[in-house]
């Protein structure tokens, strides 16, 4: 057993300056997680020192800087592979974040199916997990099909062999979903998937940053997520693929790096991961990605998560007191979010007046109108956390909230 | 009044109120008292999407004077439209065109004039002076 | 006329904490910066502000935080709009650097190419202005023409009209080689396209830093550049494209931010600039980019041009004064810079012994791999400046050169 | 020797060599003695592309020993060769296999190893390895 640090909160919160400001006068209460997180001073030193030290562009330079600069970028590849208990580092492609890796998957595998062939998804994913596999299928003349959920936001498995056959190429899927917080059984999906000798396209944006990942062992195809959201840099993200899927797809972009040897007749192409990463990278964000990690792998992973699911679940407990509340997303598996409205009250109209009191919440679809349009409601009210936030903060947003609707009731 | 007056006046109405409670129970206020509009005119070429909330808007011309009728699905949202409405209503299409929508930023309710599209504010504004193109031209 | 800040070197040179470092022990002598630029201190400034006080995701929040990045990155996009003299900051598009834009063009506009339509580029392309559009070309049966150069490394200009026609869709050239530093006429060459009803796409990786752009004036299609050689971070850049054919073209990725209404049957398309943003954004990187276009700006860029010509050929006459030099590259349209070789030595050993000396110089293909075929050479040293670069450190260089060619010959 | 003791060996040579000059002096000394491999062997499947520099590595088999031939046309990069040779001649398939190749970095030349892909050189250990492997399971 690794020796990890000890999991206050207190001492959390003193790592991240963005904590300690005032907005309106009020002390900033960030319950806006599942957008975007907030970073610690140790990724804000690690961007500044390389800017300011070892700033030099990589993987062709033979000076000092340039060879610098490229061992902590392919250091924190290693990091992240390690992190995610990837077969080899190479399986890890840096993209800009995680739709331009599901497009990436999209576009390159999606080179391999054929007219007639089906991608399955389900009904609660992000706009960045749908709208690449509808540009797919319109381009190659697939069918998309969609897993339903039911009212508590639990994909319906027991139905899945209608959606699922022969014909699906590829099956995608979040692990965690941003709206409802609902924790999909992952493994399981997986197995289904291969079932059919489909591909398992994990969306973990909302994922890594709450559970501890291991690739192998759930044996997923494809795994996403993006820098930002999990106390990195923002422009920066990971994808995960298994080495024997990435080296049959063919590359995404072209450009310096990707390439063995270019003539105009004819371009070969460089080997993984290089193949595709066209261009000069997001230098910074690799390697302070890394440090985001290496943030986060200072503690057990188990105490994180019982610390989100407590505040989940004590929120959700404090909402439930209000009169008229409707909370979407009421799986047992669910984690990180809370999704709610007040009967009578836009969400615009809350989400406002919560603001004026120093809360930061998300109001609106959250890039999840497919969802929005199966609970025939324009949007939600979303508390989204992170292993910073704590319980006094819940009790501050609680008496907001009841001012907020004091003043709109 | 002018709009140049209508915006002083509010402006005025809204030093008042000094604190972020009061400016918005006032605005809340506005937003409820707002009459609705009818359900049919809330059309396609009525409606301004913001990301969160909609607006809907209509006019018409009397006397080479303009007068709106808008709703939104959010309160907050109405009782800015409904400030906004006050200052345009009766005036002329040129005058409308001519103007410039101050007031908003100065009595501190700048935040939903950001380009962050969360709400259709600043394309009603366009829109409004949409409508007064419109009937500029016509005249 | 504006007041512009006086151009002394000095005082430039403090505004870059990354230059005052030693490389083994000895002053660091930075001429790699066509790979990269060193970046200002208010670059990493503001790079530190944002995350530790304005860091949000942005454009679907109500909440102040998300607001106030909201306007920050807008207003960023309208610093660059300006810069370019753009019509409007909505043909600004955020990409991660200049091999992204070019391939967001090669897959976007591409879509409206046809079988047996050409692409037109030049024999001095990076291959970032090469692969992808022998990628589109391979989709659409389209063919590649490529319009050579003589010794000096200039475009047979007066031979255009045996590679240019009506088939030609495409016309796509660097403005400033990164390996011969050769400036092109690109007035002219878009007003060849344009005569030929193609359009012209701008390369600007190698030239929004050393020459003042007005797109308008160019009239050019669109027009690339990089962020991280402007002086600005990594991971970002800008595709300038202009109205007409960024509303024509198809979105390049699907995802949050580029939709307007998302069902699983049919998705409609946000507006300009958003349709070709997908997903968050690198939002740091874009804030952070206007900041070094700000930087720029201070400065009367006639001033820019003057010391690094002048550098440009300073270090070229020092450069042939020694016997075996092969300069390639003399245009006379040149700037920024100096690629050579030492007959009998190879440029990775000069780059090595230069390096032990504290220069950073660039050796290799500098990923343009077909004019290294042309000159039949494995590579060149390469040494490219910026602003700060001084005479005095010509001077180094030279002695060092002298000391590392007595040690290998 | 050992493949041990060789790199002993070259530690303790370069100990004497105690600044930058001196160090590549003899390395680039090393790289000009170094024969020349004969154009015939310099074949695709012998050699290891880097970004940088080429580098061709052959190898036979005597009496369960290897014996490597190695050529580059960087003089740097062939003078390091030289020394990874020198290490490697004449130790057998297992020997090679087991051994790790440390001195590079001991003699003050890890720039040469990094990942960037510069020279061959990370590649070239590789196929010095590969080579091991391939005449190990011939026996
Ligand atoms: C002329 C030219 N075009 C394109 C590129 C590619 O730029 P980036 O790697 O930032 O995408 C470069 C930079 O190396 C360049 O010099
Ligand atoms: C479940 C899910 N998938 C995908 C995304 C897209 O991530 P990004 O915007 O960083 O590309 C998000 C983030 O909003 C998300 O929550």
């Amino acid at each position: 057993m690794e020796n990890k640090r000890r999991f206050s909160v207190r001492e959390i919160r003193e790592d991240f300056p963005s904590l300690r400001q005032l907005v309106y006068g009020k002390n900033l209460v960030y319950f806006d997680n599942g957008a975007t997180s907030q970073k610690p001073q140790s990724v804000l030193d690690s961007i500044n020192k390389f800017y300011s030290k070892d700033n030099a562009n990589i993987h062709r330079g033979v000076h000092h800087l340039s060879q610098k600069a490229t061992n902590e970028f392919e250091e924190s590849r290693k990091t992240i592979a390690r992190f995610l208990n990837a077969s080899t580092h190479e399986e890890i492609i840096f993209t800009k974040g995680t739709t331009d890796g599901i497009n990436l998957i999209a576009f390159s595998f999606g080179e391999l199916l054929k007219e007639g062939d089906e991608v399955l998804i389900t009904a609660m994913e992000h706009h960045s997990n749908i709208v690449p596999w509808q540009m797919l299928c319109e381009r190659k003349k697939c069918s998309l099909k969609v897993l339903p959920i039911n009212e508590n936001g639990e994909l319906l498995l027991e139905e899945i062999d209608q959606y699922i056959s022969e014909k699906t190429k590829i099956f995608a899927f979040t692990h965690i979903s941003n709206t409802l917080g609902t924790v999909n059984p992952i493994k399981e999906l997986v197995q289904k998937a291969h079932q059919f000798g489909a591909v398992a396209v994990v969306d973990g944006a909302q994922s890594i940053q709450h559970k501890p990942i291991d690739v192998q062992d759930l044996n997923c195809d494809f795994y996403l997520f993006s820098g930002h959201k999990v106390y990195g840099p923002t422009g920066i993200g990971v994808l995960y693929g298994k080495e024997k899927w990435l080296e049959k797809m063919p590359p995404y972009q072209g450009g310096g790096d990707m390439i063995k040897k270019v003539t105009f007749q004819k371009t070969t192409y460089n080997e993984l991961p290089f193949k595709f990463e066209a261009g000069t990278p997001h230098i910074a964000g690799g390697i302070c990605l890394g440090k985001a990690i290496e943030y986060l792998s200072q503690f057990n992973f188990h105490d994180i998560e019982k610390h989100e699911t407590m505040l989940t679940d004590y929120a959700q407990d404090l909402l439930y007191t209000f009169e008229d509340i409707v909370i979407y997303g009421e799986s047992k598996h669910k984690t990180g979010v809370v999704s709610f409205n007040i009967e009578g009250i836009h969400p615009f109209d809350l989400g406002t007046l919560l603001d004026k009191q120093g809360i930061a919440v998300r109001t609106g679809h959250h890039c999840t109108q497919p969802l929005m349009d199966f609970y025939k409601i324009p949007g939600t009210v979303r508390c989204s956390f992170a292993l910073y936030n704590t319980k006094e903060e819940i009790d501050f947003f609680i008496s907001a909230m009841d001012k907020s609707i004091r003043m709109l009731k | 009044m002018s709009i140049e007056e209508k915006q002083k006046q509010i402006i005025e109405d809204f030093e008042l109120l000094d604190d972020w409670e009061l400016k918005y129970e006032h605005i809340i206020e506005l937003g409820k008292s707002l009459p609705q509009i009818e359900d049919k005119k809330k059309t396609e070429s009525n409606l301004i999407e913001g990301c969160q909330s909609k607006v809907w808007l209509d006019s018409v011309l009397k006397e080479n004077k303009l007068y709106f009728f808008a709703d939104s699905d959010a309160i907050i949202t109405k009782g800015i439209i409904a400030l906004l409405i006050d200052v345009f209503n009766g005036q002329s299409p040129e005058d409308i065109l001519n103007s410039e929508v101050y007031f908003i930023n100065q009595i501190g309710l700048q935040e939903h004039l950001s380009p962050t599209r969360a709400n259709g504010l600043l394309s009603m504004v366009k829109k409004i002076k949409m409508e007064a193109i419109k009937n500029a031209t016509v005249n």
